[in-house]
């Protein structure tokens, strides 16, 4: 568990609504929205792992807070 | 660096939201690349992106470096050029599985061979994206593809294997999925000098995905997660289980003289009489 | 840098010269793949280069080589190739690409007799139409004819000054006689040399637009690693260098292509003239086959026949005032060409039906020798008179 | 002199382009127009060479040479087909340990045991094709004995040196030895 | 055996009737790489050709793909290729071996913008000289440039028929519009189609000479495995197949090269002429540029400006006469195309000088309208008058 | 068969002597192939031989089957329209190194890959012999020639390993000095269903001997003696053993589907509807 | 109806091709002549689509669509581009969820909501295009409804037949009250 | 040893002398002629294993007598 609540950034322009970010989101932070595109539903459960960010097609969505936890 | 501040930094922003379609990973590996340059901490002026033609050979043109974008499939035929003409630039070549080994293959076995210090990152799809979904020398054995209506009859490379065995001494495997790892595989790529070989299965969903059923991106990254295996992981694992797998991680590593710098060395130096 | 030269009389072959000159006009990046005859330039490129510091290598094949010489050039290195027929087939499309992305570099083909293998060692000048023509879409051509030993060298020197002052690919088109015949030649001293250099960018690269054109309508180029940090493609571009995709666009850059050699035709397009003012009948020979001309020319007039020469020296652009300048006084041309008939369609749209134009063609793989010039004349003159 | 064309015949190995060069050098270093030229191509690897010689104090602009001034025959075979493409008065010259039968010609014959000479009297048969410049220059005096040894010595291996004067010497005693027995 | 057809109206494309031509002229062999705006064709020969026992082999690039179809003409099938500009560059070499070895083939370039990668997916008509002079030295060329779906199928079926009864490459050389345009079609039926084969030789292999012309200067051709035994080389040779090494071997071969097509010149080349008898200003137009001429001529003649067109079918051979016929009664031509001037140049050798002829370019990826054509006819008019 | 019954009966007998040098290896592989030829008792009416152009490529004028003689490095393309037109012949490739491994590498490696039928040999004599002796991707490193006057620093390629790799499915090497064992290889290969290659170590003593301190081709062949190890005896050495040594015999063989096999059984029967 | 000529345009994935293809085989089997064209290239990648057709009762010279008279928009990106290449007189169709400003446009207008009439009436997004249809020829009469039909019917997968059908209907009464709110 | 006496016929006109067959005879039977061209000096010593001939690049020197015997 994460102490510090993260902030996650999505831009609506360049997603893609492509969903790889929510469907490998180890922590269920990601929904889409109607149109396909991304959404932040579970902010809480955020771990920064920074999964999303490094594997979104089209640098749409970036997490702020502190530094990625490192995962492996 | 954070996502922003890294397309900021090695991007051409204004060229961005990029042409590829929704879930391609070109975007990925394209992201990786930049992340890695970054982390390799290389002089963005002295380094040079070549691609052929295809969906991937596009990602020069919204990269923020000297970048050139060739005719297909000989991508690493001008890189060479650049890099004998200047060895102290960095040359990144980006290619596609149709362009370095349906029309390029000539020239991706000749690279490895001279062992001339390029770093070569494979967008491997498994199907000629740009042209509509034909397959490609990397399609596997019975994919459908639109020139393959009746499932491809064709064995596909093992490019790894083939790099490796033409004489390349930095061989690696890489996926979208695994996108962390493949970002410390291509900066170990910038790092060895000599020529270096990164090939990264990706996704196109808008044809090999529609053609061979993968309804979607994320069904095709899903099918990366399940049969990429790791090579340490491989090593322990009997040959049953590795069926239908393939694996990922450095798969070759050698040091060896590197071709621009024995040029320097030998051919030059024993042309101007300073050695014989 | 090489040691200033002196005149000295020496025995060279054309493909010899070829190696001096490039070497004089700045060449430093050779990529090739051996093809007779032309094999002799990458020889002996591949022992003067790395002399002066400067880079040769054998390349898997032709593609690669001209792939690689697109490369180097950008890179700042000035670059060349060599080649024959079924090399300069298989550049073509990397040809196109230097072209349309203006990169300055030279291309030697040194003819044989073709098509296809044909036979390798043989004379021709077949691939004159070719060195035109022969990429894919409209493009500009510059292809330049040596004569002679001396030719060899110095229109080496100028196809590379060509190249880089225009930023286009420029081809030496020689033929295998002139490429293997040894002659007694003065190359001239190093400080009898012009050496052109491309333009660079003045702006900072804040504001660099790579492909905005100079006032010569070719665009500053600076070099990968300059900073610049700039765009190449095979594709439409605007100014900025990326593809726009637009349709307009093309149509400026493509006409500019054309246009920066066009409005430099008068001087690019040389043709050299040898009695032809007063001359009967004016032969129109290029390359080695000139030389039997200038030879019949001599000939002829010792036996009173009014023979004069028109040599073109460029191929393309096509020196087509030279032949218009004696269109009007001659009363018929003879086009003496190695091949069935090439460099007679320019000649022909040169004349514009003012003046029967003739062709004499010989594709048996032997030099056409002065005899067969004269020959030819003296039917003409008798259809004529 | 104003032009004389020359043509060197015999097989690959033996030298002749060489020889071809080193005249036109030759011709060269005496102020003089050159043109060399010389057969390439299958035809040239191990069987048939031909070397061609223009020598000239004008311009040469036609570089091949058609009937020959002079032919050199090293080989039965290059003097069956070049004696025939030799002026009626010009001059043949065949090395006689290797040329049989010397076919129908017009004009002047020196038959010379050129292989043979560089063999035993020089002591290498690698410098046949010096001893035949010897005999050419020796019959004809197209260039200068000097410019023609400096030719000679600019092209060969410094090693080689005393050899190639020694067979340089040799053809042109040969060629005395021809053109007296001519004026016997 | 494809079961015999019935004519049914129908919308294809360009591409899609170009591949049941091939089908319908017996094309059993395919081999290509996919490039755009030829791609369908691939990808239509690879559904159908299987379906009757045909082969379909997409290779590793262009040069194989030639290779490919060389070999197995040579092995006895009917063999096709398709591709555009840039893989068109790449396939000459090739393409100089099946004009020298008298292999039949088709190749089918469907011309996109060029110079280089150019844009892609945009029309152009940049490729009619190269489709003559691409490949290095002299060799016949045939190219046949369809302007609707009705006619790329016809004209695939004649380019298959041309190139078996000649034994020469034959080009189809279409443009983008053409071949993605999909319009109403009624196909011939099978019995409505004449389809040539190939002579084979009536010798019994103990006396075949395989280059030994016949009648028409074209030797008849076994397929391998005939028992023949016979060599194919892209060497020079004589009437044994073998290499010759000799000049005047070159010449009996390149010169019957030649003139095969020569001879045949009246029947092959072909143009269509409409309302071009009594019009004042005749236009020039092929392929998909024809179809705005037709247009243009229609909505001139309504404004009563005399408007006539020839649209030449085959560019290679030049319809000259058609262009002839037409040079004495019209004030004007106007030769429009998607290039800046390749036809042009044969419009102006065969006018030759009677008739001023103009050129109306455009190379912004746009096809000429009829608007265009009206505009320049108005401007021509005034300053003819 | 005596060799003067195996000349007569498989060479154009008019078209001999050959043109190649004295020492030559050309002649004594094109003999082995004459030979394997004989031994598998094939249909001479139903072989054709294929070649690119080189001096070894000269090869197939001399021999009485249909034979061609194609561009530089195509003649595997050529040959794989032959195979797939007509699958019932017999289709075998000469080529040279530098026809195979250089202009022509694109064609073999995607010719393997496919595992089409073809038996493939290449007469390796380290040096293009036709155009005067420039090196090869096979010219070992450091060997001198006309293009490598200092000394080539390309680093050669193991043809037979990237054979291998590519997915040729029987690859053999020999040497014309073992001359015996070379002509079984050959048979093996012409036997074998899918794409065989034989690489044969050969001599050009005109230019690669003469460059490399070779003054005769029985000193080239001297030199094959002592440094070919049959594979077997290989497998008993130590690496300082093997060290500047090559191996010769069988060095991959493995059953696999033959392509032209493949595509009637799958594509056309699939589209006929026969399976699914 | 002598010539008419027709601009579907999009995004990709809404079948407009597919849609102008059928538009143009019905016009076929109603007897008359037809030409169909569209983009290509990266544009056409998951971006900008567009569909042209010309039908006519006599010859098609020229084939391409310069001014439609009529102008399908199923994307706001394509209304701006192509509403201003609609003849003054002619028609511009939109889909009225994803086109939220009409630009100025003097023809008549009509804005129907296809893509959610395919979702919620007819219950499959997929089938907008066929929707499209039914509210095009239901306001021009362009083909008969009869070739319609067989011409959807010809192009879609059989088991999907049914839904087409529907979708073709749906598009029909969409057109009827356009137009009938255009008579109000 | 052989218990019959072979039979090497060498065919001057294809014979270029390069002396391979003399140099790798096992048994040492052929010589150079002066000009190079191989010649028979010790026919009895000969074994037939037919390595002069597969090995001759000229297909200029044929061993006659029985069936070679096998070697290896
Ligand atoms: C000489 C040539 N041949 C063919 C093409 C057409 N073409 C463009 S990209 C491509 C294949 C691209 O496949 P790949 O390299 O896998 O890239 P992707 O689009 O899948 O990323 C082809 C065949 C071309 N541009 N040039
Ligand atoms: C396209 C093309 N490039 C180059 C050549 C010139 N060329 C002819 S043979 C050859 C190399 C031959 O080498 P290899 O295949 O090793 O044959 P070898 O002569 O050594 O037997 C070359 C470069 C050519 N004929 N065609
Ligand atoms: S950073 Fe990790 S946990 Fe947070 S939203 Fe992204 S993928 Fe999910
Ligand atoms: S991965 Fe990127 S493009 Fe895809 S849904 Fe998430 S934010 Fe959008
Ligand atoms: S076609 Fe495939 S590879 Fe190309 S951009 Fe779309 S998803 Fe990516
Ligand atoms: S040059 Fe070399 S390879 Fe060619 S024939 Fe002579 S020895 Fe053989
Ligand atoms: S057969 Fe054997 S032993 Fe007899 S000569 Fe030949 S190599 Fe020598
Ligand atoms: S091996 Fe053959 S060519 Fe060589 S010397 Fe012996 S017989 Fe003569
Ligand atoms: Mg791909
Ligand atoms: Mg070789």
């Amino acid at each position: 568990m994460n102490s510090e609540v993260a902030h996650i950034d999505i831009n609506e322009k360049w997603c893609k609504g492509c969903g790889i970010c929510i469907a490998f989101c180890p922590a269920k932070v990601l929904v889409a929205r109607e149109d396909g595109k991304a959404a932040v539903a579970n902010i809480e459960a955020c771990t920064r792992c920074g999964l999303c960010e490094l594997r979104c097609p089209d640098y749409a969505i970036s997490v702020g807070g502190k530094q990625h936890a490192s995962t492996n | 660096m954070s996502v922003k501040e890294l397309v900021e930094r090695y991007c051409r922003t204004s060229k961005l939201p990029h042409i590829w379609c929704p879930g391609c990973g070109n975007g990925i590996i394209m992201g990786a690349v930049m992340r890695a340059l970054d982390k390799a901490d290389i002089d963005q002026d002295k380094t040079v992106i070549v691609s052929g033609i295809g969906c991937s050979s596009r990602a020069p043109g919204y990269m923020n470096f000297d970048t050139l974008h060739t005719t297909h499939g000989r991508a690493l035929a001008y890189a060479t050029g650049v890099k004998m003409a200047n060895p102290d630039l960095n040359v990144v070549v980006l290619t596609g599985d149709g362009d370095c080994s349906a029309i390029g293959g000539n020239h991706l076995i000749h690279a490895a061979r001279r062992n001339i210090n390029l770093t070569v990152v494979v967008f491997n799809n498994s199907i000629y994206g740009m042209t509509g979904g034909q397959y490609s020398p990397l399609t596997p054995t019975h994919s459908y593809a639109t020139t393959a209506p009746y499932g491809s009859i064709d064995r596909n490379f093992d490019l790894c294997k083939l790099v490796q065995a033409a004489g390349g001494t930095y061989v690696a495997r890489g996926t979208t999925y695994h996108t962390r790892q493949l970002v410390d595989q291509i900066v170990a790529g910038l790092g060895h000098n000599g020529f270096s070989f990164i090939e990264v299965i990706t996704q196109c969903p808008m044809y090999f995905g529609r053609k061979n059923k993968f309804p979607s991106a994320v069904d095709m990254l899903k099918w990366q997660q399940e049969h990429a295996v790791p090579v340490k992981a491989a090593a322990k694992m009997t040959s049953e289980q590795l069926a239908g797998k393939f694996l990922i991680g450095e798969l070759y590593h050698e040091e060896a003289p590197e071709y621009t710098a024995v040029y320097e060395k030998e051919v030059i130096a024993k042309a101007r009489g300073e050695v014989k | 840098m090489p040691v200033p030269t002196e005149r000295k009389a020496q025995l060279l072959s054309g493909n010899e010269a070829c190696v001096q000159g490039a070497i004089a006009a700045g060449v430093r990046f050779f990529a090739g793949y051996p093809i007779t005859p032309s094999t002799e330039i990458a020889e002996g490129l591949a022992v003067e280069l790395p002399k002066i510091g400067g880079k040769f290598i054998q390349m898997e094949d032709e593609i690669a080589s001209m792939g690689a010489v697109i490369g180097a050039s950008l890179a700042g290195l000035k670059s060349m190739t060599a080649t024959s027929g079924p090399g300069f087939s298989l550049k073509q499309e990397n040809i196109g690409f230097a072209a349309l992305t203006e990169i300055p570099c030279v291309i030697v083909n040194v003819q044989r007799y073709g098509p296809s293998t044909g036979l390798p060692t043989s004379p021709a000048q077949g691939d004159i139409m070719q060195a035109r023509w022969g990429t894919h879409g409209d493009h500009p051509a510059i292809a330049l004819m040596p004569a002679s030993v001396r030719e060899a060298f110095d229109l080496t020197v100028q196809a590379v000054n060509l190249s880089e002052e225009l930023r286009t690919p420029v081809i030496l088109l020689m033929d295998e006689v002139v490429g293997h015949m040894r002659e007694r030649v003065e190359l001239p001293a190093t400080d009898e040399i012009t050496v052109v250099n491309r333009v660079k960018p003045t702006e900072d690269p804040e504001h660099f637009l790579p492909y905005k054109p100079g006032p010569n309508l070719v665009p500053p180029m600076p070099a990968f690693g300059d900073g610049y940090r700039f765009h190449v493609t095979g594709l439409v571009h605007n100014e900025t260098g990326f593809p726009s995709g637009k349709g307009k666009d093309g149509n400026i850059l493509v006409r500019r292509l054309l246009a920066k050699i066009e409005q430099r035709q008068p001087s690019i397009a040389q043709a050299e003239l040898y009695q032809a003012d007063d001359a009967d009948i004016v032969i129109v020979a290029a390359g080695s086959v000139a030389r039997s001309a200038r030879a019949a020319v001599k000939e002829a007039r010792a036996q009173g026949l009014k023979l004069g020469l028109v040599r073109p020296i460029t191929a393309w652009p096509f020196p087509a005032e030279a032949i218009n300048s004696v269109a009007t006084t001659a009363k018929a041309m003879i086009v003496a060409e190695m091949n069935l008939g090439q460099m007679i369609i320019e000649v022909e749209r040169a004349a514009c039906g003012r003046v029967p134009v003739i062709g004499l063609n010989r594709i048996d793989a032997e030099l056409i020798t002065p005899q067969d010039i004269i020959a030819r004349a003296q039917e003409v003159t008798k259809n004529v008179r | 002199m104003k032009k004389l064309e020359l043509r060197l015949s015999g097989f690959g190995g033996q030298g002749l382009i060489t020889a071809g060069i080193i005249l036109a050098e030759a011709a060269i270093l005496d102020g003089n127009n050159a043109v060399q030229s010389q057969s390439y191509g299958p035809e040239a690897r191990g069987g048939a060479s031909k070397a061609e010689v223009i020598i000239s104090n004008e311009e040469i602009d036609y570089p091949k040479v058609g009937e020959a001034d002079l032919c050199l025959a090293m080989s039965q075979q290059a003097c069956d087909k070049y004696a025939a493409q030799t002026r009626p008065n010009g001059i043949l010259v065949v090395d006689s340990g290797l040329v049989k039968n010397i076919p129908e010609f017009p004009g002047r014959i020196y038959a010379v045991p050129i292989t043979e000479i560089a063999t035993s009297e020089v002591g290498r048969g690698i410098v046949a094709n010096i001893v035949a410049l010897g005999v050419i220059n020796g019959i004809t005096n197209i260039v200068t004995k000097e410019s023609l040894e400096t030719a000679v010595l600019d092209r060969v291996p410094p090693k080689t040196k005393d050899l190639n004067k020694k067979a340089l010497k040799a053809g042109y005693q040969a060629a005395q030895k021809v053109l007296q027995r001519e004026g016997e």
